[in-house]
């Protein structure tokens, strides 16, 4: 495993991160609408903590690093958004051991295992209207891309455009997790706040993605 | 947003603090936790009773820490389960030989990060169980939700585990009655307005002039619907039916009847709404044996009031009966 | 105007009836005169303490009828002092052999039909004699006004009172209390919001969405000037400052402070404010001897809040330290 | 004493009892901008059972009719209204006494006995800015009116025309009684409740007169 990878992985953690603290308000706003209105809180407390300890994290290698980021997650955010994103990390941390370079493969395969752990944390599936809704299609877009042969520029525009579009449809599902599915059918018509937060993290991400 | 607050992150460290100060012989603070605890805790001869929860709900759970009552509180950030670290943290601290019970609402959040904590302490060898409270029935429980949600009734299983590992029970026995009180236990609340969490500075939800919200949880989650604004008498209607047809209550029965502000309803027309609760339920029979009129699990500042029923039987009676001692000071 | 009323004229009777139906032991309402008694009262051993004001101070006063606190309480309709008859009725209901004592918050209203309703019972045979409270440091005290109007600290001088008759003290000892305890009570308020009187249905003065009301009185009166809100901090520094400067309160005072809620502010906020209160006078060497956090005398649905100081000495220590039953029961 | 007399007292009487009831929110609204808002609420209470007690009170004379109006009054109304205006209907009744029948000079003479009452119970006097400021002159004006020989419908208007403008004159005053005197100099600018109240009152009053 190479160095660069690693910095490829620290500029995706820090540019979630910072996308948490910058957005606060805003992804609080999007959880207001029918859950408790927690959500950019408790997110951006967490992640301004990764921020804070950034240079107190151990670089041996990119499972290393991503597992104390679950560490700090976990402990820090409240909310369901802390066992959930740090249970998150914490798969994607022990499955990049599996590879010696984080290829778009190996992507796919950190993304799935993210994807499974906050099911199995959150007794949740597809069509629950979470941010699962947004990231596991937009995960298997991904691997369509790859898979087809696509540039990586490409395959980063598509992944970042099909979680946008997925989020955003979330408005048609009923919410049958968290805070929000207390609200029942009258969660129908407002996309899920998690889901629309990943959206616009994956969003900076890709956009930044030239310049990282 | 007009409130007393300073910064809205220190929010709820800040209402610590104070708590603590105001109850210096009887409370500790630990402010890496946000814990509330016993000052002379835990007892090491005692089951520890802790409840975990988010904030904005005062009095509950941290201004119930004291003899009688909650051996420590947990309280995340306002309508944020706490973060892991303070679960864990809290469990380790509160852990005496007869074991630690972790009393939580069924919510997502709470639910997956007691669950995680529960286990990592036990794990390290701490005799630790979980218990979930769930009354509220404006909630239809099904296999495609999380199930009903945990509101003001939940001071009821506290109060009554809390004599029971007062009077010694061990931890299965304690377990035993609280799921006992649980399962007759019902709430239903109504919101006439929104609450304002202090970090978003805006209200959660928008009410109109003249409506009202039916079913409303505790962190302003909407819910079973909207209504216009009705006489007293018809919100006790409301709210009063389903939680009788739930479990259901029936003639012959004797009850607890708690009328719970929501934070910014005032105590003259919750005990109006008691009248009028107290004679209907009279009317099918139903003998109120204990009453509470008062704030106990608010939603910050939320104009409202829940209503909840607890049946009673001569070991509930008994436990809820047995003598507390917390920080809400009278006189 | 969303409240939990049916017929605002009702508003007062229904609340009372509530409360004497939550409450069937210990307290007795008499309807004809808005009375609440303690059920097993007037004790012929001990003077009998009244307290009569205008309704809408919830739990003040009909909530702190019992053993320790008032005998009885005699409430006008919402922000009205009580009419004649009601003072007059209840003054003779409570008529002891060692007499009764009727303690009034200093406003117009109050004073006239007290006074008038003392004399009227005194001439009937009654043992009778009236105590007014001032505790409002908002109020410039002056020979052209009525003068300082009493608020929450009147809190402290029926515990006090109570207390001393409880001990059976006559009726001359216990207003040597009374005076000696109002002499050295100080308070002052701040409304966020107005509170609206459910039989008038709309708030009763207009606040801008980023105004406060320093110094304003429990019934909605303006009080000593507009501002901007500010950090929780600065308004404890507020009201605070005239407190200690009027009495004045000084290095090595030991006192009781109160924060108390108007009606519509949460808990958790007035913890906030308690903690920043007990600090600041500590920095100035005055140690808080006991802690009051709630509501005492609310004004209807006003978000707000009052903050109370008491120079303690043993005396007065010793009588807030007594027991006392009432019916705002937590557990 | 003639019945036709007690006809215009109980005329008066009427009117007073059923302009209170009629507008309950208005001098309720008045009394809230710088008191407590509840004139309205305590001076309807009172006047209402006033009405609703109507066919019982006896009427021997003026004075028994006026006493015991007096005593509803003081026993049914809250606030300050009740031992006020309770003590100007007692006050009245005793000197009716004085007087055969109720002439223009008897009238005069029961508002001064009314208004001193007033005076005596609520520790006050003109200037405090309260009914008195509105009712002293208007019957010093009424008085005025009378001696110069004047028509008693002239005098009428002048009363009525003179307590509207003492009212409305109230607004430059500094309230120095009743709740409304915590405003301190904020009480300036807007006029008395209770003044105006009464003013609307007299206008009813004399506005009927000719039809009563
Ligand atoms: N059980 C779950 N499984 C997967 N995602 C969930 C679950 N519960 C909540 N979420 C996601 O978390 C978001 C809300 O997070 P947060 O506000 O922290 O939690 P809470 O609902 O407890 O207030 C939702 O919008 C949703 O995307
Ligand atoms: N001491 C007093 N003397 C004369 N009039 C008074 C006095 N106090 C109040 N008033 C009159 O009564 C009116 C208010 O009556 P009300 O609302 O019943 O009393 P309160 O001020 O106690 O709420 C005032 O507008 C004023 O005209
Ligand atoms: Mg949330
Ligand atoms: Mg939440
Ligand atoms: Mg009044
Ligand atoms: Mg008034």
């Amino acid at each position: 495993m190479t160095a660069t990878n690693l910095a490829d992985i620290e500029y995706v953690v820090r540019t979630i991160a910072q996308t948490a603290v910058d957005k606060e308000k805003e992804f609080g706003d999007f959880d207001a609408v029918v859950g408790d209105g927690d959500l950019g809180y408790s997110l951006a407390r967490g992640f301004e903590k990764v921020l804070a300890d950034w240079d107190s994290y151990k670089r041996e290698d990119v499972s290393t690093f991503l597992q104390q980021i679950a560490v700090t997650i976990t402990s820090r955010i409240g909310g369901s958004s802390g066992p959930l994103w740090g249970t998150a990390f914490l798969r994607a941390s022990v499955t990049a051991k599996q590879f010696n370079e984080i290829t778009g493969t190996a992507a796919v395969a950190m993304l799935r295992a993210a994807t499974d752990g906050i099911k199995a944390r959150g007794n949740s599936d597809l069509g629950d209207k979470t941010l699962l809704d947004a990231l596991v299609p937009a995960t298997d877009e991904l691997e369509r891309m790859i898979t087809s042969g696509a540039n990586a520029a490409d395959c980063r525009e598509a992944f970042a455009k099909s979680t946008r579009e997925r989020a955003e449809a979330t408005s048609e599902l009923e919410a049958k997790r968290g805070r929000a599915s207390y609200s029942g059918e009258r969660s129908i018509g407002s996309p899920d706040a998690g889901a629309l937060a990943v959206a616009i993290i994956i969003e900076r991400i890709v956009a930044g993605w030239p310049e990282r | 947003m007009k409130k007393f607050v300073n910064n809205p992150q220190q929010f709820v460290p800040e209402m610590l603090e104070g708590l603590a100060l105001a109850n210096p012989d009887t409370l500790k603070y630990v402010p890496e936790y946000n814990l509330i605890m016993r000052a002379d805790g835990p007892d090491q001869n005692k089951v520890s009773i802790v409840q975990g929860s988010g904030s904005g709900h005062e009095p509950a759970h941290v201004m119930i820490v004291g003899k009688g009552m909650l051996d420590a509180a947990c309280p995340g950030d306002v309508f944020a389960a706490p973060p892991f670290d303070y679960v864990h943290e809290t469990t380790k601290l509160m852990a005496s030989p007869k074991g630690v019970l972790l009393l939580v609402n069924n919510y997502t959040g709470d639910k997956m990060v007691f669950e995680m904590a529960q286990e990592m302490s036990a794990a390290e060898g701490v005799n630790v169980k979980t218990l979930f409270i769930n009354d509220d029935v404006s909630v239809e429980d099904s296999t495609y939700t999380i199930g009903r949600r945990g509101v003001a009734g939940n001071f009821f299983v506290i109060k009554a585990v809390a004599a029971a590992a007062e009077r010694g029970a061990d931890l299965d026995e304690v377990i035993r009655v609280g799921e006992k009180v649980n399962s007759v236990t019902r709430t239903m609340g109504v919101a006439l307005t929104a609450c304002t969490p202090p970090a978003k500075g805006s209200p959660l939800f928008e009410l109109g002039e003249d409506e009202i919200e039916l079913g409303v949880g505790i962190h302003g989650e909407p819910g079973r619907r909207r209504a216009k604004i009705m006489p007293a008498n018809d919100i006790v209607e409301e709210l009063l039916t389903p939680i009788v047809k739930d479990l259901p209550f029936s003639d012959g029965d004797r009850v607890a009847l708690m009328v719970n502000g929501l934070g910014g309803t005032p105590i003259s027309e919750l005990y109006l709404l008691y009248g009028q609760a107290h004679k209907r339920l009279a009317e099918q029979g139903i003998t109120v044996g204990r009453s509470y009129v008062g704030e106990y699990c608010t939603s910050l500042d939320m104009a409202g009031a829940s209503i909840t029923l607890v049946r009673l039987d001569d070991e509930i009676e008994s436990l809820l009966n047995d003598p507390a001692e917390i920080p809400i000071r009278v006189f």
